[in-house]
């Protein structure tokens, strides 16, 4: 078996989620989706329609750019879209860009996001965290949530978030439904396993864990009782030989996301 | 009638309290010369409307010349979060009220329609909507389904820079991407203030009329601000100064270090020549108009 | 005094109610109000900003066109306003393009518009006009109104419309304003006279006749009593030599205006 | 995966009933050629939306293939009134639903933003909106003024022509003057059907991705059809044929006359080609293409 680190594992996992044709938009400071990305374009989805940063569309940067969400991310793009005029009103529309890549300093049992605030009163938190951006609106609008998370622990996997800045499946069970906020958080892909959400309670669940890891250390590393599948709990695929060259020699030759997952 | 004036003048027409529209997307195209000036004339109890703010914000915070933010998101994305902006808000100094981009965009696109408010499906199920005056949910007229509210905002001023612009202030780009801030920030506000890297005969503009993003009846002021961006992006001209982002996160955690800092490249250039020496001259120029 | 043509006398009268620095649309066959703008800008208005068709902004052809809605009306603009994300976004706004110049099949007493049905029953009509289109907008929007109509006749000003699909004054007094819809209907500049709106009552009143009309026949060639101003109706201004060399020679040497006003 | 087909293989993309958006404004930017083989395949009760429609409006009410007008307007402008249209709506075959421009674009944009309704100031106080089952007044949320909610509006397919696009439906125009119906109707439609003066490899595109318009993750069917838009104008590429508009409106009061003309321009030529030549060839093409 080949050679590989963590965030290549990451980066072959959340590639095998993109079906050839899905859309899919990545946010700001997101070297791994990206790489993942550039990975499913290069190999088993070449149609995959990228909408780099929400604004550029199906662009070919040479490399993993410095900046997800700056020139030269853009590179040969076919078309910029306005992010007024013409992004939000074609994400808005459930026709389109199914897909958001995203992170969040908090992630619940439920998948809900927390990007505002740490701490019990959001007028005077404790710690200021950048804010929802589209993440706010993709939690309510029938995206499919792709949460990557290069630290998993009890911190960044809580029982319940501080504060609700994106909705996943709410209190769980059928209360999102309820609302009629269609699909919603999918799968959450983090340094040490693949987890998704149980169908009926919409809890989280583990789905595999990478090699190296055990079923315990996940759980000691989460904020909550994971859901557990039937049977064994699987090994995640490592990526393969071939995947592991294109990342090291063509996708990411800068390491951006060995540094963004803390590979040494 | 010329609306070109110099930065002074231009600033002159922002008044302590306002609510100011300030282009910006993490790194990329803040009119950081106009952001100097605010801090160097001393404004007071502005409030802030950014997409995603950037080393703006946190100047602008460390300044003491805000006391609340309207927007998205503020971070320096990988130069990470503005740690004197978030100081302020944890010390209660900055009031935040954080939006959607949709939300954001409704509030900013009824105030330029001047409709009281325009509705969005983001944020629902969120707690945004409870701590936040300026959106409600409410029903449908025909259908009844549960949507958000975002009351209209129309900022005070406008701040934005571009490549560039006539003597009328109608407002040129050169093809890049564009953010609300170009596309709804000067259509929302009441005044709007443009630095531009040249100022050029009309006569340039009408050759390509398509990249015209600002109609000069929309736009009160005119400065002609070589590199007024840097240290953040205007392409495809320049990117982004990623060893100044880099200095000020050094300098960022600490107030002396801070005050230090903006001294030395805020309050003590007189002029954009100086603040481009200052920052380190033709040589870091050349260095960010590299690709 | 100078030779003229009506329809020099309404070019006249129109480009004499432009201020320097006012911010007006032209709509569709709108020969006179075009050559109105452009006369106003060669004279007392260079400053006068003119959204041509409401999307090419302050264009320099060289003649009027054979279409207002229609290159090369916009030659030389120095911007192309999108209709959707720009222009209506600034037309809505009461602090921009606050004068529009249009014409309508009917025009009532209150200045009300029908550009939509002849006949009592909308979905049945005896006859179908083109449609409200913009003017349903402003209208309603806060805009003042520069009406101007080439044939001044009993069916084309009206007691009262057959259908209303644009707002002046509604049913005249405060009614307007009680709606809160701003600034309305300013002028009507016809064949015969200037009329305007009388401030209380909201009803159209004769401002002055063209020199060789008479009160009586404008009176008789409406279809409702018209307001006459205090003391004598004046003669309306004639075009000055200038005014009609700069018509003739710069402005409309195709005398597509003449066309418009029927001038043989 | 190519989306490129032939006239015959897009429009049957489009059934009996379908609510069609058709690009079009007056004299400008129709997908003339779309419209030919519409009636060519005896399309029925369709539902048209444009913003002001010309010819093609007319020639869709002659060959009896729609029941009902939603837009602002229909006219050939300086050309006149479209009769067939017209004596369609008189005679009740064509139900007219009008509505002001910003209504019509609040509409569509709900219907692309998956909103239930958006809200205008346009028509306050007309009686358009008695008539119209799809307008209602209702009071803001935050002020209780009184606006006009526009029920959302998603047409079946939007039909549009442009200058060029690659096989991916990634559409491009050159500089021109742009109206909704590039602006928004694609954006709210179940499906989009595009044809281009050419189809061309998507490095084209990529050389200036600020003008392109349409993504092709929108778009269903790309067509090549040269001159597609005569008899009107695609801007800068060539002019509206004023003697064929003129042609049409001397028959388009005589429905004997009118049926010969379609037979002769619509029904007959098998090709764009065999079209092309029977409206009068390359010196016609010369004529409009004269600036």
């Amino acid at each position: 078996m080949s050679e590989y680190t963590v965030d290549e594992i990451m980066c072959a996992t959340l590639a095998a989620r993109f079906r050839d044709g899905d859309e899919v938009c990545n946010g700001m400071a997101s070297f791994i989706p990206v790489a993942a990305i550039m990975l499913a374009r290069r190999t088993h989805a070449p149609g995959l329609v990228w909408l780099a940063g929400a604004a550029g569309l199906d662009p070919r940067p040479d490399r993993v750019p410095a900046s997800t969400l700056e020139a030269p991310l853009w590179r040969d793009s076919v078309m910029y879209l306005e992010q007024f005029s013409d992004f939000w009103h074609y994400a808005q529309n459930g026709r389109n860009l199914g897909i958001f890549c995203v992170g969040a300093a908090q992630l619940d049992m439920y998948g809900n996001a927390n990007n505002s605030v740490i701490g019990s009163d959001y007028h005077a938190p404790k710690v200021r965290l950048p804010g929802t951006a589209g993440l706010g609106d993709m939690g309510s609008l029938g995206k499919r949530l792709f949460y990557w998370n290069t630290n998993h622990n009890p911190r960044s996997l809580v029982e319940r978030v501080d504060f609700r800045s994106a909705a996943g499946y709410l209190d769980g069970g059928d209360e999102r439904e309820r609302l009629g906020l269609g699909p919603g958080p999918e799968v959450v892909v983090t340094n040490l396993a693949v987890l998704d959400f149980e169908p009926e309670s919409k809890r989280m669940r583990l789905v595999s864990v990478h090699p190296g890891a055990t079923v315990e250390q996940v759980q000691e590393a989460t904020g909550f009782e994971l859901l557990l599948p039937d049977g064994d709990v699987p090994e995640t695929t490592p990526p393969t030989d071939e995947q592991v060259r294109l990342l090291r020699e063509e996708i990411d030759p800068d390491g951006l996301c060995k540094r963004e997952a803390g590979v040494k | 009638m010329s609306k070109v004036k110099t930065l002074e003048e231009a600033v002159g027409l922002v008044s302590d309290g306002d609510v100011v529209a300030l282009q910006n997307m993490a790194t990329q195209a803040a009119p950081m010369a106009l952001v100097r000036e605010l801090i160097r004339q001393e404004k007071r109890d502005l409030g802030l409307v950014c997409l995603v703010g950037g080393m703006a914000v946190d100047w602008l915070a460390a300044a003491g010349a805000i006391d609340r933010f309207i927007g998205a998101a503020v971070s320096m994305e990988t130069f990470g979060l503005c740690q004197q902006y978030r100081k302020a808000v944890e010390e209660g100094r900055v009031r935040v009220e954080e939006l959607s981009e949709t939300a954001l965009n409704a509030r900013l696109a009824a105030g330029a329609r001047n409709l009281p408010s325009l509705p969005t499906r983001g944020l629902l199920g969120t707690d945004l909507i409870d701590v936040n005056e300026n959106l409600k949910t409410f029903e449908d007229p025909f259908t009844g389904e549960t949507l958000v509210a975002c009351r209209a905002l129309v900022p005070d001023v406008a701040l934005v820079h571009a490549h560039r612009a006539d003597e009328h202030g109608n407002v040129q780009i050169e093809p890049t991407i564009v953010w609300p801030d170009l596309g709804i920030f000067p259509k929302a506000a009441r005044k709007t203030i443009v630095t531009v890297e040249e100022i050029v005969d009309s006569e340039v503009l009408r050759r390509n009329p398509d990249r015209t993003v600002l109609p000069g009846f929309r736009v009160d002021a005119v400065v002609e601000v070589p590199y007024g961006a840097h240290p953040t992006s205007l392409h495809p001209r320049y990117g982004y100064d990623a060893r100044f982002h880099l200095a000020w996160t050094k300098v960022s955690r600490d107030d002396d270090a801070t005050k230090e800092f903006l001294d030395a490249y805020v309050r003590a250039p007189a002029t954009q020549a100086d603040y481009l020496a200052a920052v380190g001259g033709s040589e870091r120029l050349i260095e960010i108009t590299r690709t």
